[in-house]
């Protein structure tokens, strides 16, 4: 028989007003399994608490029922107070008779039997409860890094730093991301590359840091503490450990005419290249689909000129496993592809400014490799179709961005910003040029963001027309921008030798198929979700998994990298605990019962659960049931709810105690 | 409100994360509304079992209430989507059977929405008062052969 | 393949050569018209001007008729006239506007008739079809192909081809041998309605588009819209006569093109009633 | 076609390919056709396939008396093979171990039963091997509007929602609990079911109203989504109560929802346990 | 044709959502639109501008304040409307008759009324011209039609809610 003790709160006046706390405690006193049932005036006070304590002791409780307010507000509380009394936490439960019960109702007869039945309810409950342990997870500590853009890079450093080891896996074949193609970053116009590629290069040099490039995750298991990620490392046809990045195979390969990806399709590279001449690692890759020798097996000559051996043409992609404890997802974003269609439409975005139709209308990014030393220009501001210096330049801004007929209604930020950057470069290369831009509005909150963009207009000379561009027209060698001067409320016609569309920033493509693989959640534009917007900024609704960079939200530079040492800092708080401890109150599954129809494996949010042999004792598989991963399992007890056999159960709410409190109300 | 008038019993199955904590708002905020409920906290919709409307029913209840997070709010991702599937075709049983769809409700209440959970168990507790004693199913309970 | 048909009035007057045209290349193409009995106008650019109820309820009687008729498909080779039939087509979704409609036209009414324009017709027909039907390939045709408004707009309505980079039309004459040539103004809008009220405005757009047929090297243009051809081609001498320097621009239907290259004569395609002549 | 089906199946047995042949064979007494359970190739005459052979054999399949016999051969027609889909669907049967042999309705199995009358699939699409061919007609024969399947659910909605609770009312008072409904039905094969479980006590396993209400809603509900209409339990129950009316009505919602309907095929994810974005909510508020 | 608006499109939507439609229903530019659509389907904001002119060209006829200016452009399409209302469908030797003489009657420009005429014998020689009109049989129902959308204006939009957001 059970030895329940049930202590009613009369916090103050807050319950005692309106609820006869006496009653209640002589009403609970009566109920079959209670051996003390007492009213105290604050049970959450020191000498409230300590009552509890001596009672457990006295009377040998083993199940705890307090009345007072919310369990949000003091379960916590009464759980502590009655561990430390030698009583299993999990033993104990509250009845909401405050904010459900006394502050909502004025009738002090109604609220005192409601409040009678409320705590029969929670000694109902409280019959079945279990003594639960706590799950210690231990932690591996090592931290995964995915994307090795300049937020990646900043939260690898950090970590590594603090002396934790970091798997870094980047997608392609060199680290850096988007802002080693920039030029120069605003609004100190300073050289993009000479300050990413010291840390790029810190990164390649730390002892701590394992670095993948051309490798993506193939698959994530396990939980905070340990995952298990599966990297596939892409076959790159050279063996980067052997390779001296001498340049003999690139110099020497024939097939020269493939657009390169690093320059955005405005410079040609080999078949065998390396992205960009800072790269890391400083090592070739071969382009599977233009080398000739993978295609129609004839050349070869990069194999012939290697010294060292390092082509290997049988090169195949390979798993790698890697244990963390800790994942920091950082994969940036893209450019909004005007030419993409979405399913069904026939309708692309934008078709009106003729991009992919008209040479020299580029995208932002293309202008950074134009305006870029390194670029495919060496930095001359150039026309695509003809080479010549472009003497008239239009800069469109909130090409997608804030634009819900295309799908996006938010502001990318960076772009205004971006395009003062461009009109300055342009005007400092091209003295006797024009550069227009046209604007919805000018949004550079930031420091010294404002003063920037007032430069472009004052000192530069920028033009900045107020309104959209309705089209773009090619005649005779130039392209008609046809736009609109709100302010001046007059329609404009440029006649421009090139134009550049600021197009809106989107999630890295693929980033959710990821976000599944990680079970981090994303909105409708794919960007991911951090679990609060204030708050939590960098956490994820995954338990260990953390977002930095431009695939949470648009985000410039500075930003990135504020919220990149962000996320490396949450890693670090959990590295430095000796052990993890999550909630004991978890579901779990009567494999006597199971009928392995594995329902509840297809219901569960988290992927918790998993099939089991049941084998007899000769080990003949006999069936299939199915097994609650406690590292995984967060407690929602959807399982429960689709279970026909009503095998899974819920610790803390299982089926006993929810029908003990139901049926109390009988 | 007289004692002998029919006041019904109200069953209501909230989730922990966002009607609770909306049902918590409205006490904080001193919201007053009528003393029909008695609340079951579960940690999610998506514990909900269709068998507790029944067992709702059975133990006498006058109207059975669920209650969880907005769609896209849950605090275990999707919980609440599992369990609004399942309404859907639970209540077309329900209707075949002719249970009284009137005597049970389901509502999306955040933690934010304590002045909607007064409404929500206003409205109830009022149209539950005027449909009277659910005799329909106490029949079915009494009824034996 | 039998299918509904709505001529319009224009069709049914001063634009009856492009009605001649239609009905010549679809029947040699296997198409059957079924005109719609006791249609009326759809109202055009006067009632959604004029009266927004009337825009509804004149194009719903017709779809209500054609519905009457057993039509599941209805072929209004005019875009004006598609467009007011496609736009009551949605309209007639909501079910009060059902509703109210359906008493105001004196017919039961429904959304069920799906409502095409002559392209669409024309791409029901197979490539392939089209290619073996091809007597007369289009050699050293390097037609402008002109859209105009509302053959792609609005795209929420219409939902056709891309609003701002059609290309239906070329990819139907590249498989009669032509070569369309890419140009500014395949969206332009030509003046449309206003050919008599606002004469200014129409003699002043359609200058530009007619130029920038010539500017992008093309040596016809093709239109698939009444208006627009009374547009360039019956307004073309007064546009001459403002600006010498323009040359003559032979403007076709869509139609007139097939036709001619699936071996039909511009006697039977009515090509010989078109006011600009060349050769 | 009987013919054919029997040297098959004797075929089979002798080859050793199956242990055990579940087929229906013709029953003097009752004249009717009755389930069979073949291991000796010599018993294979005993085979027969007509119009009155309504069991769903795939029942069989769950109990462990013929697992043991070991690899079976079961005779499945268009509709029974739904359930088996599903089985399969929810890791119930390992297909390896089973060899189906689908047999084809004739038009001139002018059955009375509804669920013929409306069917669409006159032959088994997942069978290892179908013997007989469908007539032409069949499909027609068979009126091919799915709709009309739920002909009787629809007239039975037309009463009034008292009217439909005192239905069932008198109609479950006369459930004696036999969970004939259970053994017959192919998709009831839970280890332990949910009646017998007595920690809490779900289901009042008393035969009054109230225990039998608690009971039929479970059943139904615990079908919902996967129910392929084979009527197995309406024909088991011997107080006669149409459990085909609750079933329906979930089929019925499953495809106006969520289009999905039980034993089309295995790809498609069931209803419970799987959700859409876009799932209406238009009742909750 | 924005350059020879008096006010232009994106104007006449902000003075609009201002509620000073009133303003907005007296300028020349609802009439110079010539509805190619092009505004709704670039608007980023999803506005239909066009169906906006719409409404406040109604609202224009309605109070009695439309453009003088553009007379010609709203008697023309009111005539256009009587027609259909006559015949069921148009007849355009009609239109253009009616029309010449009311935009004459406004006028009383002479070359006005002789514009086009030279038109006619090319039109009938290239038989465009029909002297027949074409009628529907039941000419009742169209009658019975225009009546019932003019009697009411329900949901039409008042000069406060012009704008129309999706």
């Amino acid at each position: 028989m059970a030895r329940i003790g049930v202590f009613t709160c009369w916090c103050g006046e807050n319950i005692a007003r309106t609820v006869d706390v006496q009653h209640v405690a002589e009403a609970l006193a009566a109920e079959p399994g209670v051996v003390c049932s007492l009213a105290f005036k604050y049970m959450c006070s020191e000498p409230g608490q300590s009552l509890l304590s001596r009672k457990i002791a006295e009377e040998r409780l083993d199940g705890l029922v307090v009345a007072s307010c919310s369990p949000h507000m003091h379960l916590r509380t009464f759980r502590k107070a009655a561990e430390t009394a030698g009583l299993n936490p999990y033993l104990v439960e509250m009845a909401n008779i405050r904010e459900q019960c006394s502050w909502v109702h004025h009738d002090r007869k109604l609220a005192t039997d409601k409040a009678i039945e409320l705590v029969r309810m929670s000694v109902a409950k409280v019959r079945h409860n279990q003594p639960l342990n706590p799950i210690r997870v231990p932690i591996v500590r090592r931290a995964l890094v995915i994307g090795g853009g300049v937020a990646g890079i900043q939260a690898a450093l950090d970590i590594a730093d603090a002396g934790y080891r970091v798997v870094l896996v980047e997608r392609e074949p060199s680290i850096g991301g988007k802002m080693a193609g920039l030029s120069e970053t605003f609004p100190t116009l300073d050289c993009s590359q000479c300050i990413l590629t010291p840390r790029m290069v810190d990164v390649a040099q730390h002892p701590h840091i394992t670095l993948h490039t051309y490798s993506e995750v193939e698959s994530v298991e396990g939980y905070l503490g340990s995952f298990r990620v599966t990297v596939r490392k892409k076959a790159r046809y050279v063996d980067i450990d052997r390779c001296t990045g001498c340049g003999e195979c690139w110099t020497s390969c024939p097939s020269g005419k493939n657009a390169s990806e690093f320059d955005f399709g405005l410079g040609r590279r080999k078949a065998i290249y390396v992205p960009f001449p800072q790269a890391v690692p400083a090592r070739p890759v071969i382009d599977a689909k233009a080398c000739l020798k993978l295609t129609r097996n004839r050349c070869g000559v990069c194999l012939k000129k290697c010294q060292a051996g390092a082509i290997n043409f049988e090169d195949q992609d390979q798993m790698i496993e890697e244990e963390v404890g800790a994942i920091v997802v950082a994969t940036g974003y893209e450019l909004y592809d005007i030419k993409a269609r979405d399913a069904g439409s026939s309708v692309s975005g934008y078709g009106e400014y003729g991009y992919g139709r008209y040479a020299d209308v580029i995208d932002s990014l293309q202008f950074e490799r134009l305006a870029s030393a390194s670029g495919p220009t060496g930095g001359k501001i150039e026309r695509p179709s003809d080479g010549r210096e472009p003497k008239t330049v239009v800069f469109v801004s909130c090409v997608g961005s804030r634009d819900r007929a295309k799908g996006i209604p938010y502001c990318s930020k960076i772009c205004c910003m971006v395009n003062a950057k461009h009109t300055m470069l342009y005007r400092h290369k091209v003295h006797d040029g024009e550069a227009h831009v046209f604007y919805m509005d000018v949004r550079a909150g930031g420091k010294n963001y404002d003063e920037f963009v007032r430069r472009a207009i004052e000192q530069d000379g920028a033009r900045y027309h107020r309104g959209r561009v309705s089209e773009i027209l090619e005649q005779d060698g130039k392209l008609l921008v046809r736009g609109i001067d709100t302010l001046a409320a007059v329609p404009l016609t440029i006649a421009a030798d090139m134009v550049v569309l600021a197009n809106a920033m989107v999630p890295a493509r693929g980033v959710q198929q990821l976000a599944q693989k990680l079970n981090v959640g994303y909105d409708e534009h794919g960007f991911l979700s951090e679990s609060h917007p204030k708050l939590r900024p960098v956490e994820t609704n995954a338990a260990g998994v953390f977002v930095c960079g431009a695939c949470q939200g648009p985000k410039d530079i500075p930003e990135s990298v504020a919220q990149a040492s962000a996320a490396a800092g949450k890693v670090l708080v959990m590295f430095a605990r000796d052990h993890l401890t999550r909630e004991p109150e978890i579901a779990c599954i009567d494999q006597r019962s199971c009928s392995g129809c594995f329902t509840c494996l297809q219901a569960c949010p988290y992927q918790a659960i998993s099939r089991q042999e049941i084998t007899d004792r000769a080990g003949q598989v006999l069936r299939y049931a199915a097994q609650v991963n406690p590292g995984l399992c967060m407690g929602c007890g959807t399982c429960v709810a689709v279970c026909r056999s009503k095998s899974a159960d819920l610790a803390g709410f299982s089926e006993q105690q929810v029908y003990g409190m139901v049926e109390s109300l009988a | 409100m007289s004692g002998d008038a029919f006041e019904p019993k109200i069953v209501a199955y909230v989730c922990n994360w966002c009607t609770y904590l909306g049902a918590d708002l409205a006490g904080t905020n001193r919201l007053e509304y009528p003393a029909n409920v008695r609340i079951v906290r579960l940690p999610c919709t998506g514990r909900m079992d269709f068998n507790l409307i029944i067992k709702a029913f059975e133990i006498g209840a006058d109207a059975v209430l669920v209650s969880g997070c907005h769609p896209g709010d849950c605090h275990y991702t999707a919980g609440n989507y599992h369990a609004r599937r399942r309404w859907i075709l639970f209540q077309e049983l329900l209707t075949t059977l002719g249970i009284d769809l009137h005597r049970i409700h389901f509502t999306w209440i955040s933690a934010a929405e304590g002045r909607k959970w007064q409404e929500v168990i206003q409205e109830i507790t009022e149209s539950t008062r005027e449909l009277g004693p659910y005799m329909g199913y106490r029949h079915i309970c009494e009824v034996q052969k | 393949m039998k299918i509904g048909y709505y001529p319009g009035c224009a069709l049914h007057g001063s634009s009856n050569d492009y009605e001649q045209s239609v009905r010549a290349c679809l029947q040699q193409l296997g198409i059957q018209l079924d005109e719609l009995d006791e249609w009326i106008c759809c109202g055009a650019t006067a009632a959604h001007m004029l009266n927004a109820r009337l825009a509804t309820a004149l194009p719903a009687r017709n779809l209500a008729l054609a519905r009457q008729q057993g039509h599941e498909q209805l072929l209004a080779p005019c875009p004006m006239c598609s467009m007011q039939l496609l736009k009551a087509n949605a309209e007639l979704h909501d079910r009060r506007v059902r509703c109210e409609m359906s008493e105001i036209v004196e017919l039961p009414l429904d959304a069920s008739v799906q409502v095409l324009n002559l392209i669409e017709v024309l791409q029901q027909v197979s490539c392939e079809e089209i290619r073996h039907k091809i007597a007369v390939p289009l050699e050293g045709w390097q037609p402008a192909c002109y859209y105009g408004c509302l053959l792609t707009r609005p795209p929420s309505i219409v939902r056709f081809d891309d609003p701002e980079h059609p290309q239906s039309m070329e990819t139907l004459l590249r498989i009669c041998g032509a070569e369309p040539v890419s140009w500014n103004s395949a969206t332009r809008c030509c003046g449309a309605g206003m050919t008599v009220a606002n004469e200014e405005t129409v003699l002043e757009l359609s200058h530009q588009i007619l130029a920038d047929a010539h500017a992008h090297g093309a040596n016809c243009i093709v239109v698939a819209c009444p208006m627009c051809h009374v547009n360039l081609d019956m307004k073309q001498g007064a546009i001459q006569r403002r600006d010498e320097s323009l040359p003559a621009m032979p403007v076709y239907y869509l139609t007139d093109l097939v036709g001619r290259a699936i071996g039909l004569d511009d006697r039977q395609l009515g090509i010989d009633r078109h006011f600009v002549t060349v050769g | 076609m009987i013919a054919q089906l029997r040297t098959r199946c004797r075929r089979l047995l002798s080859d050793g390919d199956v242990q055990v042949v579940i087929g229906y064979e013709y029953c003097e007494a009752t004249g009717a056709a009755h389930p069979t359970f073949l291991t000796d190739p010599a018993q294979a005459d005993r085979l027969t396939w007509n119009g009155a052979c309504h069991h769903n054999l795939v029942t069989y399949l769950k109990r462990p008396e013929i697992q043991a016999l070991g690899r079976a051969a079961v005779i499945v027609k268009a509709c029974d093979e739904r359930s088996l889909v599903v089985l399969q669907r929810e890791s119930q049967i390992d297909r390896q171990r089973v060899y189906v042999i689908g047999v084809t309705c004739a038009a001139d199995h002018t059955r009375d039963k509804e669920t013929c009358r409306a069917c669409t699939t006159p032959s088994p699409r997942f069978a290892d091997e179908v013997i007989g061919s469908p007539p032409a007609s069949s499909a027609e024969a068979k009126g091919a509007d799915g709709q009309d399947r739920y002909a009787q659910l629809d007239r039975f909605m037309e009463r009034s929602t008292e009217e439909r609770l005192t239905y069932w009312q008198s109609e479950l008072q006369r459930c004696t609990k036999c969970y004939a409904c259970r053994q017959a039905c192919p998709l009831c094969y839970c280890q332990r079911c949910i009646v017998d479980k007595n920690q809490p006590i779900c289901i009042d396993p008393a035969t009054t109203t109230k225990g039998n209400f608690a009971w039929h809603i479970t059943r139904a509900f615990h079908l919902a989504g996967r129910c392929v209409g084979c009527d197995a339990c309406t024909n088991a129950c011997p107080a006669g109560i149409d459990l085909r009316l609750l079933n329906q009505s979930l089929s019925r919602a499953a495809e106006v929802n969520f289009h999905f309907r039980a034993g089309e095929d295995l790809d498609s994810a069931p209803p419970i346990g799987t959700y859409s974005l876009q799932d209406q909510e238009s009742f909750i508020r | 044709m924005g350059h020879h608006m008096d006010l232009l499109p994106h104007q006449l939507i902000r003075l609009v959502q201002l509620g000073q439609g009133a303003r907005a229903i007296r300028a020349d530019a609802i009439w110079q639109c010539v509805s190619c659509q092009t505004c709704t389907s670039r608007c980023p904001q999803t506005v239909d501008c066009a169906a906006v002119m719409d409404a406040l060209r109604q609202m224009a006829v309605e109070n009695g304040v439309a453009a003088p200016a553009q007379k010609r452009t709203w008697t023309f399409q009111q005539a256009f409307l009587q027609n259909v209302r006559r015949n069921g469908r148009l007849s355009e030797l009609e239109l253009i008759g009616v029309f010449k003489t009311r935009s004459f009657a406004d006028d009383w420009s002479v070359p006005g009324l002789w514009k086009d005429s030279l038109l006619a014998p090319q039109l009938l020689r290239r038989g465009k011209l029909h002297l027949m009109s074409e009628k529907v049989r039941d000419r009742g129902v169209v009658r019975r039609i225009f009546q019932r959308c003019e009697e009411t204006t329900a949901g039409q939009p008042s000069l406060e809610s012009g704008g129309s957001h999706e």
